[in-house]
C-alpha cells in the first residue's frame, strides 16, 4: 500500500512545485510584471546609482576649476595598494611669500583600486570623493591610469584643512 | 540454473575492472569556482576524493603582515566574498578587544543587522546553486530575485554589494542610510512570503528529497574529529554557533535558536540553512526597532597599534566558525595574521562523506558544505 | 501530388525519384528550421520561468537569436581531443540526426502530410529512435575523455531501459487501437480522443510515457547524460561546432518528436473534439503543430522546475515504478477492450 | 574549566610544559617539540580536558625561530587551550604531527608546510597544497625574498 502512497505523494509534490514554476511562467508570458533583470545597455540613460555607490575616487572641482588637495600625500600613505601616486613641486606663493607644496599630478590607478575607501577615509581636507561612474570598461588598461586633477586646476585658496 | 548462477560467477570474475582517476575540474561547474578533485573512481562510485588547491590563493595572511589594521579589513572581503560583513566584523572586532574599545550599542545593532542580511544573502545564494548543482535551474534565479533586494539595501548604505568593507575599527564607515530600516522591514515581509516558495520548490520536492536524504551521514563525533563547523556541523548535532556560545556584537540582546539537526546528511545541511534564514529574520526583526540614537563611530586613534601578544577572535559567518588569529609585537603591522576559515575546515570531512558515493552525490555533498573557494585559498 | 505535377513533364521513373529528393531536401528544411525553433522557444520559455526575458534582441521577440547562433556554430573552428577514435566519433552526431530524421518523416502532421506513411507506424517510430542511443554512445566512447565515456555509458543504461516503458505504452495504446499505422491510430480517434476513451490506463499510460519520453530525449530530469553540474557536458564535451550542433538539434527535434507521438497516440493527432474544422485543408497540420508544442511545452516545464535524478534512482524508478506499472495497465486496457469499457 | 585550574592540571601531568605569563586570552602553553604529540594525546583522552576540536593550527615565523601554533577546544568543557611549540632549526624543522589525534589538521599541517617549510612526521600526505609543486622556498617566512611584490613601491 504504501507503494502507491509514495507515488501519490512523488506526484503531489512534483505538481506542488510546477504550480509556482507554472504561475511565475504565465505571469511573465502576459505581463512581465514578475521580471526582474534590467535591459541593460537600453537603461543607460535612465539608471542612477545610489550616493554612496563606489564606482571611483574623483576630485571634486568646484566651477573656478579649483580643488582641494594640497598634496599631503595621506592618501597615498592609507592606500593598501599602492593605488593612488602624488607628483608634487614645491613653489613659492606668491602672496605669502611661504613655499608651500603644490599638486602637480594625482595618479590613480582604476586598475589596482579596490574600492576600499581608505583614502577617502584619510583625506584630512575632503579632496577626493566617491564617483558613482561605473562604465570602466576599456580595450587598453592604460586607460584605467587617470589624472585627477583637471589640467589647469589650482588649489582653493579658501580650502580648510579639517582633521575628521 | 544454480549452473547458470555459477557460471556469471565466474563471468563476473573473468571481466577484468579498474578502478580510474577523474579529474573534477578546476574548471567544473560544481566546484564552485577554481578547485580541482581528483576522483578516485570504481565506475560510478567514489572511493577517494583528493581536492587540489590553491588556484585562486593570493597570500592575503602575508599581505597582511606588511598591512596596517585599517588596511586588513578591506582585504578579509576577499576571503569568503559572500559573508564579506561578517569577516570585517572579524577583524575590527579583534581589534577592538584588544585596544579595549567598547563601541555603543548602536553600532553593534547595525552591525548584526547587517551580518544576518549577508547571512541571508548568502544561504539565499547558496540555496539557488545547490538547486542548479542537483539540477534544478530555475531555483538560481529564484534566489537572486531575493537576493537582489539584500544587495539593493546594501549598496543604499554601505555603497557597494558585495565587498562592502562597511565596518571600520570602532564603528561604521557611515551611518545607516535613511531608506535603510523602511526598506530591511520590507524585505523580511518580501521574503517572508517567498520562503515556503523555496521549500515548495526544492525541499519537498520527492526528488530532491531522494537525492539528499541519507546522502553523505556525518556523525557528530566525526564532524568534531574533523573540525568542521558552521550549518555543516550543525545538521550532525554539533552545538558550534559562536552567537550563541560566545556572543558577540548584538547577540547577546536577542533571543533566537541555534538551529540543530541530527540526521547528518545532505538534507539535514540543507534543511539547517533554510532554518537559519527564518532565525536571521527573528533576529532582524527583534533588533531593527531598537536602533538607538547615538553616534555610528568611536573616537580612535589615527594609527592603531596592538598591545605585544596574541589575539584570536571568533565570529559567526555564513560557513561557520570563523576565526582570526593575530600575532602582535606592538608594532603597526602585525607579525602574523591568520585566517582560520570555516570552508577550510569543512573541506575535511568531504572524503568521508564522499566514501562509496556516486559521482551525483559527491556534487550535493560538495554543495551542502558550502564552500567557498577563495575562503579556502586565502 | 507532387508527384502527378512531375508526371507531367517527366518519365514516371525519374519523377518518383525526384519527389523522393524533394521531400528529403524539404524534411532537412523542417528539421533545420524546427530544431532553431524549439531552440528559440526552450530559451524563451526558460527566460519567463526564471523571472527574465530570454532572448529579445535579435528579430520579433529574439526569433533569429538562435539563426544567429547556428551561424556562429558553423563557422567554429572544430577542435576534438588527441588519441580519439577518429572515424566513430566523427560518425556519431550523424546516428543521433539520421534516427531524429528519420522519426520525423512518419510523424502524420495531418491526413495529407505524412511523407512517409507505412502500416508498421508506431513500431518503426521506436526502432528508429532507439537508433540514437548508439550515436550518443559512440560519441561517450570515441572521445577519449572520461566525462563523455562515463555520459556515454549512462546514456546506454537510460535510454535502453526507458525504451521498454515507453514500448509497453504505445503496445498499451495499440490494444485500444487495434493498428499500429500512425495515420489509422489518429483516424481511430476521430469519435473521441485517446486519452478520453482509454480513460483511467490510458491516462495512467499517458504519463508513463512523458515520464519516459523525457528521459528517452534526455532531458531533465533525465538529464544525466549531460549532466552539466556533475560531467560538464556528458557526451558532447568534446565536440565543437557542428558536431555540437546536431546532438543539440537532434535533442531538441527528439523532443519534438516524443512529444507527436504522444499527440497521435493520445491526443487525437490532427483532429479537434467534435471534428470541428476538419474540412478546411492544411488546418489538421496546425492543429497537430499547436498539440505538439504544447506536449513540447510540458516536457521544458519538467526541465525548468525539477531537479535530477542519480543514476541508481533512475533505474530504481524505471524498473520498480514504470515497468509493473505499465505491465499492470496493459493487461487494465485488454480487459477494458474485451468487456468494451472504453467509450 | 578555568584558566588557572587548567593549568595546575597541567602542571600536575609534569611534561616539561611552560606557561606564558601575563594577559592572555586563552592559557598558552609552550611545549618541548618531543613531548608535542604526548600532551596531545593526553589532553585529547583524558575526561577532565577532552580537547577534542582542532580549532585551528597556525604555522609561525618568530623571526629566529619557527613555530606552530594549535588552538584546541573541548566541545563538551567548552575551554580553550593554546599550545606553541618552536624550534631553532630553520634548515630542516621538524614536528610531530597530530593528524592521528585530530582530523582536522591533515589540510592544516600540509598548510604549514607549505608555507614555513614546517615538517610534520607521519602525515599521510605532506604536500605544498597551495603553491605549485615545484615552488622554490617557503613564502611566509620572514626572509623569504619576492621579487614581485606588489606592497613595497
Amino acid at each position: 500500500m504504501s507503494y502507491f502512497k509514495d507515488i501519490f505523494n512523488a506526484v503531489k509534490t512534483l505538481l506542488t512545485g510546477m504550480k509556482i514554476t507554472g504561475r511565475y511562467f504565465f505571469v511573465n508570458l502576459f505581463t512581465r510584471r514578475d521580471v526582474i533583470t534590467v535591459q541593460y545597455p537600453d537603461n543607460i540613460d535612465t539608471l542612477k546609482m545610489h550616493d554612496r555607490f563606489r564606482g571611483e575616487v574623483i576630485m571634486g572641482h568646484d566651477e573656478n576649476n579649483m580643488h582641494q588637495c594640497d598634496a599631503c600625500t595621506i592618501c597615498e600613505n592609507a592606500c593598501p595598494n599602492g593605488t593612488i601616486e602624488i607628483i608634487w613641486d614645491k613653489e613659492k606663493n606668491p602672496e605669502t611669500g611661504k613655499t608651500q607644496k603644490v599638486l602637480l599630478n594625482h595618479i590613480y590607478h582604476l586598475e589596482m583600486c579596490t574600492m576600499c575607501g581608505e583614502c577617502i577615509e584619510a583625506c584630512p581636507s575632503d579632496a577626493i570623493e566617491w564617483g558613482q561612474n561605473f562604465h570602466h570598461v576599456t580595450r587598453d588598461r592604460s586607460n584605467l591610469t587617470k589624472s585627477l586633477n583637471r589640467p589647469e586646476s589650482i588649489l582653493n585658496p579658501n580650502f580648510v584643512k579639517s582633521k575628521k | 540454473m544454480e549452473n547458470q548462477m555459477e557460471n556469471q560467477e565466474f563471468l563476473a570474475d573473468k571481466i577484468r575492472t579498474q578502478e580510474y582517476q577523474l579529474n573534477m575540474g578546476p574548471q567544473h561547474p560544481a566546484t564552485h569556482g577554481v578547485m580541482r578533485m581528483i576522483l578516485q573512481l570504481d565506475g560510478e562510485e567514489i572511493k577517494n576524493v583528493e581536492p587540489v588547491l590553491g588556484y585562486i590563493h593570493r597570500s592575503i595572511e602575508k599581505m597582511c603582515e606588511k598591512s596596517s589594521y585599517k588596511q586588513i579589513i578591506h582585504l578579509t572581503d576577499r576571503l569568503d566574498y559572500l559573508s564579506s560583513h561578517m569577516n570585517n566584523e572579524a577583524v575590527t572586532l579583534l581589534v577592538e578587544n584588544a585596544l579595549g574599545i567598547e563601541v555603543n550599542d548602536r553600532i553593534k545593532i547595525i552591525r548584526t543587522i547587517i551580518a544576518e542580511l549577508t547571512r541571508m544573502a548568502s544561504h539565499q545564494l547558496w540555496w539557488g546553486v545547490m538547486g542548479m548543482d542537483t539540477g534544478a535551474l530555475t531555483t538560481f534565479m529564484y534566489a537572486f530575485r531575493d537576493r537582489e533586494l539584500i544587495n539593493e539595501i546594501m549598496e543604499e548604505t554601505c555603497g557597494a554589494r558585495l565587498t562592502m568593507n562597511y565596518n571600520i575599527i570602532g564603528g561604521l564607515r557611515y551611518d545607516i542610510h535613511d531608506n535603510f530600516v523602511k526598506r530591511v522591514k520590507e524585505f523580511i515581509v518580501h521574503f517572508k512570503e517567498k520562503l515556503p516558495e523555496y521549500d515548495n520548490l526544492l525541499s519537498n520536492n520527492v526528488i530532491f528529497r531522494k537525492r539528499t536524504e541519507g546522502v553523505g551521514i556525518m556523525t557528530k563525533e566525526q564532524v568534531i574529529a574533523y573540525g568542521m563547523n558552521g550549518p555543516t556541523a550543525r545538521a550532525s548535532g554539533f552545538e558550534c554557533d559562536i552567537r550563541k556560545k560566545l556572543p558577540y556584537s548584538a547577540y547577546g540582546m536577542v533571543d533566537f535558536e541555534e538551529v540543530l539537526r541530527t540526521e547528518g546528511d545532505a538534507f539535514a545541511r540543507y534543511k539547517v540553512r533554510i532554518d537559519e534564514m527564518w532565525q536571521s529574520m527573528n533576529i532582524i526583526e527583534q533588533l531593527i526597532d531598537k536602533i538607538p540614537e547615538d553616534d555610528f563611530r568611536m573616537k580612535t586613534k589615527p594609527i592603531i597599534k596592538l598591545p605585544k601578544g596574541d589575539f584570536l577572535q571568533r565570529v559567526e559567518t555564513a560557513r561557520g566558525d570563523f576565526g582570526v588569529y593575530a600575532m602582535s609585537d606592538g608594532g603597526k603591522n602585525p607579525t602574523r595574521f591568520k585566517f582560520r576559515s570555516p570552508s577550510f575546515a569543512n573541506l575535511h570531512g568531504l572524503n568521508k562523506m564522499s566514501e562509496n558515493t556516486k559521482i551525483g552525490d559527491l556534487v550535493v555533498n560538495f554543495s551542502t558544505i558550502d564552500v567557498v573557494v577563495p575562503d579556502i585559498d586565502r | 501530388m507532387i508527384l502527378e505535377l512531375l508526371n507531367q513533364f517527366m518519365p514516371a521513373e525519374v519523377a518518383f525519384y525526384v519527389e523522393l529528393v524533394i521531400i528529403a531536401v524539404v524534411y532537412l528544411g523542417v528539421f533545420a528550421l524546427l530544431g532553431l525553433f524549439l531552440v528559440w522557444m526552450e530559451r524563451r520559455v526558460a527566460g519567463f520561468f526564471q523571472l527574465r526575458l530570454g532572448p529579445n534582441r535579435r528579430g520579433p521577440s529574439g526569433l533569429f537569436q538562435t539563426v544567429a547562433d547556428a551561424l556562429k556554430l558553423v563557422s567554429k573552428e572544430l577542435t576534438a581531443t588527441e588519441g580519439r577514435d577518429k572515424f566513430l566519433h566523427g560518425i556519431a552526431p550523424y546516428f543521433v540526426i539520421v534516427a531524429a530524421l528519420m522519426a520525423l518523416s512518419l510523424i502524420p502532421f495531418s491526413a495529407e502530410l505524412q511523407a512517409f506513411d507505412i502500416n508498421l507506424g508506431v513500431f518503426f517510430v521506436t526502432a528508429v529512435t532507439s537508433i540514437e542511443v548508439v550515436g550518443i554512445f559512440l560519441a561517450g566512447w570515441a572521445s577519449n575523455n572520461k566525462y563523455s565515456l562515463i555520459g556515454g555509458m549512462r546514456s546506454g543504461i537510460q535510454m535502453i531501459s526507458y525504451e521498454l516503458s515507453i514500448g509497453m505504452t504505445i503496445v498499451t495504446m495499440t490494444v485500444l487501437a487495434g493498428t499500429i499505422q500512425l495515420s489509422e491510430i489518429v483516424e481511430m480517434q476521430r469519435g473521441g480522443w485517446f486519452i478520453w476513451t482509454g480513460h483511467i490506463p490510458a491516462f495512467i499510460g499517458f504519463m508513463v510515457f512523458m515520464i519516459a519520453g523525457t528521459a528517452e530525449s534526455n532531458r531533465t530530469p533525465f538529464d544525466l547524460v549531460e549532466a552539466e553540474s556533475e560531467l560538464g557536458a556528458g557526451f558532447h564535451s568534446e565536440y565543437s561546432g557542428m558536431g555540437f550542433a546536431y546532438f543539440f538539434l537532434a535533442e531538441f527535434v527528439n523532443m519534438f518528436i516524443i512529444s507527436a507521438m504522444a499527440v497521435t497516440l493520445f491526443f487525437g493527432g490532427w483532429l479537434l473534439p467534435f471534428e470541428i474544422g476538419a474540412d478546411i485543408p492544411f488546418v489538421g497540420a496546425i492543429i497537430f503543430v499547436v498539440k505538439t508544442l504544447s506536449v513540447v511545452f510540458l516536457m521544458m516545464w519538467f526541465r525548468w522546475t525539477f531537479p535530477r535524478l542519480r543514476i541508481d534512482q533512475l533505474l530504481t524508478l524505471e524498473w520498480k515504478y514504470l515497468i509493473p506499472i505499465s505491465m499492470v495497465n496493459i493487461v487494465v486496457m485488454a480487459i477494458l477492450v474485451w468487456l468494451g469499457l472504453t467509450f | 574549566m578555568k584558566k588557572e585550574e587548567l593549568q595546575s592540571l597541567l602542571e600536575s601531568w609534569s611534561l616539561d610544559l611552560t606557561f606564558i605569563e601575563g594577559e592572555t586570552q586563552f592559557l598558552e602553553v609552550e611545549v618541548p617539540a618531543e613531548k608535542l604529540s604526548e600532551l596531545s594525546l593526553k589532553l585529547k583522552e583524558e575526561s577532565d580536558t577532552a580537547f577534542d576540536y582542532l580549532f585551528a593550527l597556525t604555522g609561525v615565523d618568530y623571526g629566529k625561530d619557527l613555530g606552530v601554533v594549535y588552538h584546541i577546544e573541548s566541545t563538551t568543557h567548552n575551554h580553550m587551550i593554546v599550545l606553541k611549540v618552536k624550534t631553532s632549526d630553520r634548515e630542516n624543522p621538524n614536528f610531530d604531527s597530530v593528524n592521528d589525534i585530530w582530523p582536522a589538521a591533515y589540510f592544516n599541517e600540509s598548510e604549514a608546510y607549505d608555507f614555513f617549510g614546517i615538517k610534520f612526521n607521519n602525515h599521510p600526505h605532506l604536500t605544498r597544497i597551495f603553491m605549485d609543486e615545484d615552488w622554490k622556498g617557503w613564502p611566509m617566512r620572514k626572509d623569504y625574498t619576492d621579487e614581485f611584490n606588489m606592497l613595497t613601491r
